[in-house]
């Protein structure tokens, strides 16, 4: 076999396993990194993403548009859980981990209830292509740019905009930002509707390619949190680059070992970053330089 | 007369509620029609049910109650091996009696447990040969990484070898996986005739929609896809073509009684969106236990194991006629090879009959002479005396 | 009479809710009730208890860690499941006999303290603390589900024991009390449930007057402010880690008793909602005290449970909006806020009390 | 020999130089002031004494003995003990309770009960002894901060802008109080920006600039320095007169 | 002619907890004025400055600002109307850079002006220097006088400064009651000064309120901050 072929199919593996990280894990990194708070119901927003993309496609509507629709309608969950519940733990992030269990315990089990065990697929759209002996889903390519497309956007948005500034320092001192003249419940609304929308986005995306559950969310959550942690606090600077050391760890691993080498891989290395670099890779990039 | 209580502990919520739900239906079901037609030996039937939510935890604490409080008869349990493996030392303890009605990977030896599921040895030794007669003999395993996955994967192993073939590849998946295209590639360079997929739980079924849109294109076949998580309904066609899937029993299963079961279940529940192997083994259960109740007189354990020992419980169930073997307490199965198509329509290349759980008793498990209370697997038989 | 005056004054203190005779009664009335309860009721009732109880270990240790300490650790169940399988490995090669259960426990408990002690040494001497520690530990846990899992093989086996992958492990004998006229095996009733209930007393004391000592204090002000605590000449590092290991303990001696009272140990006790589930308990009841995460675990456990029962798929839902309204109405807790409830009328206002 | 000594201490964040080579001797027993201007390091030579920052290089002798490498929990053993910029308190835990947690291991337990009474009634917490901490006035939380680090009884102890926040009348307190545990043979240094409460209580005043030694002598030296004023002092002030006048 | 009134409090009760600090407050505060308020640790002054700017509750009276009751405003609406405040303590944003720290005391104008900037920048110029320092890692001081740029880089109407001595170096303490008085000579600005250092009060306000106990006790004229005497018998109750 060419190495021309080896050398796609190793990219093509690494591109995957980071549009997988990336994806999973920008809402939590959203909503973590800026707010502090452990979203235990990341993987529910996910699938709310997934359910709503995929009814919409049943619909009629093209899945484009039907993923971006998927995205709204999770964001627009997250503004609400933000008003109803995460508002009023601000001063005790450690307590929304139980808020927010309790969470995905109503959405995952209310999805049974209410739409039944399962739902339909919708089919992978655009086919596959061939490089020497393998075939490729061309989808995949898709998510891989999207991976990139979202972080660019994020680091865009919280370092360039008026917002992100508005919001990293409501994030860091609240009175004071309220006292400069900054409405800060519309920033935190704002902020956790973008991260339940992301969550609900990398739902949409990978909708046509999974099984639609309402326990579906739990398979991401892994990913999410491993990359995160790798990540550090600041998530415009670490989750591209924990993301894409751990695609290589990932992907090498599940490559000669298999599965479940990749994930043991996985968590082997977020336990030798936190003793590495125990602010994860941002902290290691934004230390003081001493 | 006094009811004769049937405790029910399956997963209604959760990860495996998918599966699962409609077991709890089809007990209903066999409930409502012998209580209609005047119960047990004239005993009506009253069922216990808990939801197990998925959770081991759950079956540990429901099955005491139900032993201990509820003071049942006998109790249908479990869906997943961890999940029998959790009560079973609690119904040893109080020397039950429990049916656990499902497909797993075998072995299990012990007085006090009934299972009327498919095992390996049924479904692979039909199964595996005649897919290699079809399509040749290089074979790659894809399956779950634990216990049903790996003895599934050695029985495969070994049927292969038997028969000649060879094994091109084996990749072990965590449960809970959802993303396969390392797998996918893996199984494109060992360019294997077919693939036996032995993918447990909801996230492992995206491999179907994922190896398709990889353009993959290879036959597959498998013992727990289709006739439990009814992949075939839930995935756009024709993510599951060339799939070749050896069931007991599956809604599209075209023989009268299959027909008739199906119809009175679905006017029990028009919205079950399945009715699987797992539920027509859970409603066959009920009325085997029926007859062994009237032929023993008795609910005693010991009395209805006197019945089982002379050989002869059988009956006619929606999949056909099966047997109860005394050695094993395992059932006997007509084993239906059922093929996705294109369209994911379903049909019927070939049917065993009166396929029986064989390996355990010719391994030297036999529950007439003593009872061992363990599970055995083909690389950790029964001990020889 | 001095002496023991003395002993409950050492019980006492600003780290615990609950002081002076009127509490002190009431401890010995709640007692004497569950020492005569099971006089009162059926074997079905008492091993459920039993039940409940395993798990409240698990629950104090958090509770130091985490209400006390200041640290989450989100992987007790990690230590719950190695001290689990460490006693099922040991009790399956060697049996029951001569009193060697308890030996198994003994050791069982070491082996997650020393697990504890490394990973900790790891964790506190690196300086990880918050959210952070939370999710290193998590972390810690699921390695340990997903290898888990997976050993269902034959090669998988220490002496006589499988470990048996996802389905489990099984066939361990319970604790077992050597006994002149016959060994005492202690299946989920009467006699094991006057052991765990002893057991519990104990912890429970004993927590109290370590959470009240000096090392207590020190505690609590490392969960305040590290470096100020640092600053007055403790080493934090080292307090941390011997509350970890402490907690760590608990958590184990919670997975030997679990295993030992059904007989089996499963890869997913040490999985994510497992893992979740302790902290669920130490928040609703109230973190930031002993007591009101004692009574707290056993309200939930009770309550899911009853729920569970009655509830049939709507269970999860009531869990879920339970939770989410206990965080929301109770900051501090569940059982913290009625204990603060019911002991009002009876404090006076303390001047400057805000 | 003296209590304090750093030999050639530098410090760098990135490319700024904060410490430049900072030779600084304490003797025992005096009231040693540091001023200059913000930003001139003297938070930073705090940190670098106290351990919390690692020197890019120098050496720091403490009562004759190396301390360069060790860390904070060490130096406070060996008899240090400090009072941050910004307060340091336990927030959640009562006044009683702080002052318990700094004190438990210095005195016996039956005398520890008294102890605190009589550091409170010095603090002039007694009334609030119970209240959360937290939720004292900002002067109040000063002289929390203050009483901890006192009642360490350590051998050099480090006030950095003690009297941030006071009223003069409480700062002439503070000064007082520094005056009377001086007296009693701690050794201070102390960083200030209030010129009233230098004169009251420093023995010698060393001036910093740039992270380096800019001027060194008694107050009066000081404030005739042109340079310091320049860079610091700007004009003398009206009040500082008053001041002194007032409690001569 | 007296000018209008900008800010004024009725029997103003605030306070954290249910538990009120200020005890039925009046202030009155007329456009264009400095005053200034003095008391000793702890009676409230800060919680006074807090309450004008509403991040402590009124739980009884009212402040108004203009012709608006604002006690019901939350904090960030009083911001908009035109209030700055510069909290004892500082307060900066630690992770965000110098440069976008004033942007944030910017926002509730809009963008930062050119003109503004470099307006405030001239008053502080250690701020340009560490335009991309994290404003964490600056000392204290150099906190200090962000804390101010980022106010009066939004050129409020009335500015609550609490404090603003603490931590400064002499020289600069000069400096920045220069600037203010400046500051109030050119643009009409209206200051309310908390503040324990004499010589600032002195060179700022024109007024000046005593506070013990959560009220307002003595009210001192120009005249009266000359005479050291007086003042003093003042902090000192
Ligand atoms: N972690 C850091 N990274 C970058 N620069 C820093 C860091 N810490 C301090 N500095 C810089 O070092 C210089 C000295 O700071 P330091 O806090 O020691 O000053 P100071 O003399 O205490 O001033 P002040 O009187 O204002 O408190 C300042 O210019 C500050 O911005
Ligand atoms: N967050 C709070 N919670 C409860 N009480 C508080 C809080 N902040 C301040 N207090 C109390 O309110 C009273 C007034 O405090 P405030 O900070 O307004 O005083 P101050 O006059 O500004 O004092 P200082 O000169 O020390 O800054 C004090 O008794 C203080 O203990
Ligand atoms: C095939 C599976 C879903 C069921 C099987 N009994 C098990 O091991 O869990
Ligand atoms: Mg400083
Ligand atoms: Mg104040």
């Amino acid at each position: 076999m060419d190495v021309g072929t080896l050398a796609f199919s190793a990219l093509y593996q690494f591109g995957d396993a980071f549009a997988f990280l990336v994806l999973s894990a920008c809402g939590l990194a959203v909503i973590f990194g800026m707010m502090g708070v452990i979203n235990l119901a990341h993987g529910e927003f996910i699938m709310c993403g997934a359910y709503v993309t995929v009814s919409a496609a049943h619909a009629g509507v093209p899945l484009p548009l039907a993923i971006l629709i998927g995205a709204l309608v999770s964001a627009a969950v997250g503004a609400l859980v933000e008003i109803l519940i995460i508002r009023h733990l601000y001063d005790r992030p450690l307590d929304t981990i139980v808020a927010t269990w309790g969470l995905s315990l109503i959405f995952t089990q209310g999805t049974l209830i209410v739409l039944g065990s399962t739902m339909a697929g919708v089919g992978t759209p655009f086919g596959s292509f061939t490089v020497g002996d393998y075939s490729y889903s061309l989808y995949r390519l898709v998510l891989c740019g999207m991976a990139v497309l979202v972080i660019a956007g994020l680091y865009a948005l919280f370092n360039w905009t008026r917002f992100g500034v508005m919001a990293r320092a409501t994030i860091q001192v609240p009175h004071m930002a309220a006292a400069l003249g900054i409405d800060t419940r519309l920033v935190y609304s704002l902020t956790f509707a973008l991260g339940a929308g992301l969550a609900g986005l990398a739902g949409g995306l990978y909708a046509p390619t999974m099984t639609l559950v309402p326990t579906m969310g739990t398979t991401f959550i892994m990913e999410a949190f491993v990359t995160v942690v790798v990540g550090g606090a600041d998530v415009f600077l670490g989750t591209a680059p924990a993301a894409a050391v751990l695609a290589v760890v990932k992907a090498t691993m599940t490559s000669w070992y298999g599965q479940l080498a990749g994930q043991i891989g996985l968590l082997i290395a977020v336990i030798v970053v936190i003793r590495v670099l125990p602010r994860g890779i941002s902290g290691f990039l934004l230390r003081e330089r001493a | 007369a006094d009811p004769i209580k049937l405790g029910v502990l399956e997963d209604q919520s959760g990860d495996f509620a998918a599966a699962t739900i409609g077991k709890v239906h089809a007990i209903q079901l066999a409930a409502e029609e012998i209580n209609k037609a005047g119960g047990i030996d004239g005993r009506p039937l009253e069922l216990v049910i808990y939801d197990t939510q998925s959770d081991n935890t759950r079956y540990q604490e429901f099955m005491r109650r139900v032993l201990q409080r509820d003071k049942v008869d006998v109790v249908f349990a479990g869906f997943s091996s961890a999940s029998r493996e959790a009560y079973r030392p609690i119904v040893n303890q109080f020397d039950g009696l429990a049916f656990y009605n499902n497909q797993y990977e075998g072995g299990v030896c012990d007085a006090n447990m009934i299972v009327t599921g498919a095992v390996p040895e049924q479904q692979f030794s039909t199964l595996i040969p005649w897919m290699m007669e079809k399509y040749g003999k290089k074979v790659y395993t894809l399956a779950a990484d634990y216990n049903f996955g790996q003895i599934s994967a050695e029985w495969v192993r070994n049927i292969v070898k038997e028969h000649g073939g060879e094994m091109v590849g084996e990749d072990f998946i965590p449960l809970g996986v959802s993303q396969f295209s390392q797998n996918i590639q893996n199984i494109q360079k060992a360019k294997p005739d077919f693939v036996v997929t032995l993918l447990v739980g909801t996230a492992q079924a995206s491999y179907y929609e994922q190896a398709a849109a990889a353009n993959v294109n290879l036959p597959m076949a498998s013992s727990v896809n289709v006739g439990q998580g009814y992949e075939h309904k839930r995935f756009k066609p024709p993510s599951l073509k060339d799939m070749y899937v050896t069931t007991n029993y599956i809604e599209e299963i075209d023989t009268p009684a299959s027909k008739d079961f199906f119809a009175k279940f679905k006017a029990k529940f028009p919205d079950e969106p399945y009715v699987n192997q797992e539920a027509e083994n859970s409603y066959l259960a009920v009325y085997l236990y029926k007859q062994m109740v009237e032929r023993a007189k008795s609910t005693k354990r010991d009395d209805l194991r006197k019945e089982i020992a002379k050989g002869d419980v059988c009956m006619d169930a929606p999949e056909g006629k099966v047997c109860l073997d005394p050695k094993s307490q395992h059932m006997s199965h007509t084993i239906y090879l059922a093929k996705v198509g294109a369209d994911h329509s379903i049909t019927f290349p070939k049917v065993w009959e009166g396929i029986k759980p064989y390996w355990l008793g010719e391994a030297g498990c036999d529950l007439t002479k003593s009872d061992p209370s363990a599970q055995y697997t083909p690389s950790n038989p029964p001990p020889k005396n | 009479m001095n002496a023991l005056s003395r002993f409950f004054s050492r019980l006492e203190g600003p780290q615990t809710l609950g002081r002076g005779p009127g509490f002190w009664i009431g401890f010995l009335v709640v007692l004497a009730g569950a020492c005569a309860y099971p006089l009162f009721s059926d074997g079905y009732t008492v091993g459920n208890t039993v039940y409940f109880f395993t798990w409240i270990f698990m629950a104090l240790g958090l509770c130091l860690i985490w209400g006390y300490g200041g640290a989450l650790s989100f992987g007790q169940t990690a230590f719950f499941g190695i001290a689990g399988y460490s006693y099922g490995i040991l009790t399956i090669n060697f049996g029951a006999a001569y009193g060697f259960t308890f030996v198994a426990l003994l050791i069982a408990i070491g082996i997650a303290a020393l697990f504890a002690a490394l990973l900790g040494y790891f964790l506190f001497f690196g300086r990880i603390s918050g959210v952070f520690l939370g999710i290193v530990t998590l972390s810690v846990t699921l390695v340990l589900e997903r290898f888990m899992a997976q050993t269902a093989g034959p090669e998988w086996k220490i002496g006589a024991a499988r470990l048996n992958g996802f389905n489990g492990m099984s066939n361990m004998p319970p604790l077992t009390v050597p006994w002149p006229g016959g060994d005492i095996v202690l299946f989920p009733d009467v006699q094991l449930y006057y052991v765990v209930l002893g057991l519990l007393v104990l912890v429970y004391l004993g927590l109290r007057i370590l959470v009240n000592s000096p090392f207590g204090n020190v505690l609590v002000a490392i969960r305040e402010n590290p470096e100020r605590a640092e600053m007055l000449g403790y080493d934090i590092r080292k307090y941390q880690l011997g509350t970890f290991v402490i907690g760590a303990a608990l958590a184990g001696l919670s997975g030997v008793l679990y295993t030992s009272w059904g007989q089996y140990i499963t890869p997913s006790s040490m999985g994510m909602t497992a893992a979740a589930l302790p902290i669920v308990w130490v928040a609703v009841g109230g973190r930031s005290d002993l007591t009101t995460t004692l009574v707290g675990t056993l309200t939930v456990l009770a309550v899911f449970q009853a729920l569970t029962i009655h509830g049939s798929q709507y269970a999860l839902v009531v869990m879920g909006i339970m939770l989410v309204l206990t965080v929301l109405l109770a900051p501090r807790g569940l059982i913290y806020a009625l204990a603060r409830l019911i002991a009002r009328p009876f404090t006076k206002r303390q001047p400057g009390d805000a | 020999m003296p209590m304090l000594q750093t030999i050639g201490l530098n410090k760098r964040f990135g490319g700024l130089h904060v410490t430049n080579n900072v030779d600084l001797t304490l003797e025992a027993g005096e009231v040693h002031c540091l001023i200059g201007p913000n930003g001139a390091g003297k938070s930073t030579l705090f940190r670098l004494i106290l351990g919390e920052h690692l020197p890019s290089s120098g050496a720091i002798l403490f009562g004759g003995e190396d301390i360069t490498g060790l860390k904070p929990f060490q130096r406070i053993r060996r008899g240090m003990s400090v009072k941050f910029q910004v307060p340091g308190i336990f927030k959640a835990l009562s006044v009683r309770q702080n002052l318990e947690i700094a004190m438990q291991h210095h005195y016996p337990p039956a005398a520890l009960g008294e102890e605190i009474d009589r550091l409170l009634a010095f603090l002039n917490l007694t009334a609030d002894s119970t209240r959360l901490a937290g939720n004292l006035s900002h002067g109040q939380k000063q002289w929390l901060e203050i009483g901890m680090a006192v009642s360490l009884k350590p051998r050099l102890l480090l006030l950095d802008e003690p009297t941030a926040g006071m009223s003069p009348e409480e700062t002439f307190a503070t000064g007082e109080m520094v005056k009377r545990l001086n007296a009693e043979g701690m050794t201070v240094l102390a960083v200030e920006h209030d010129m009233a409460f230098v004169r009251q209580v420093a023995h010698k005043v060393t001036v910093l600039h740039l992270g380096r030694v800019f001027a060194q002598g008694s107050i009066d030296e000081i404030v005739a320095n042109e340079d310091v004023a320049a860079i610091y002092l700007g004009q003398t002030t009206a009040h500082e007169t008053a001041h002194e006048a007032a409690h001569a | 002619m007296r000018k209008e009134v900008m800010l004024s409090t009725l029997g103003l009760r605030a306070g954290y907890g249910g538990k009120p600090v200020l005890q039925g407050l009046d202030i009155e505060v007329r456009q264009g004025e400095i005053v200034a308020v003095i008391g000793r640790n702890g009676v409230g002054k800060s919680t006074l400055m807090k309450s004008l700017i509403g991040l402590v509750p009124a739980m009884e009276g009212s402040i108004v600002f203009g012709d608006r009751p604002v006690e019901h405003l939350s904090a960030f609406r009083r911001a908009r109307l035109g209030i700055g405040y510069v909290p004892q303590g500082r307060d900066v944003f630690p992770r965000l850079t110098v440069g976008e720290n004033i942007a944030v005391g910017g926002m509730r104008a809009g963008r930062v002006s050119e003109a503004d900037r470099e307006r405030v920048l001239g008053y502080f110029p250690i701020l340009r220097e560490r335009w991309s320092q994290r404003a964490g890692t600056m000392s204290g001081g150099q906190q200090q006088q962000l804390a101010i740029g980022r106010v009066l880089v939004a050129n409020p109407q009335l500015i609550l400064l609490d404090e603003p001595s603490e931590g400064i170096q002499p020289n600069i303490v000069q400096d920045i009651a220069r600037i203010m008085v400046q500051l109030n000579a050119d643009t009409g600005v209206t200051v309310v000064l908390v503040e324990q250092n004499i010589d600032m009060i002195r060179a700022m306000a024109q007024r000046c309120y005593v506070m013990d106990k959560g009220r307002v006790v003595a009210e001192l004229t120009r005249e009266d901050l000359a005479d050291g005497e007086a003042m003093r018998r003042h902090l000192a109750v």
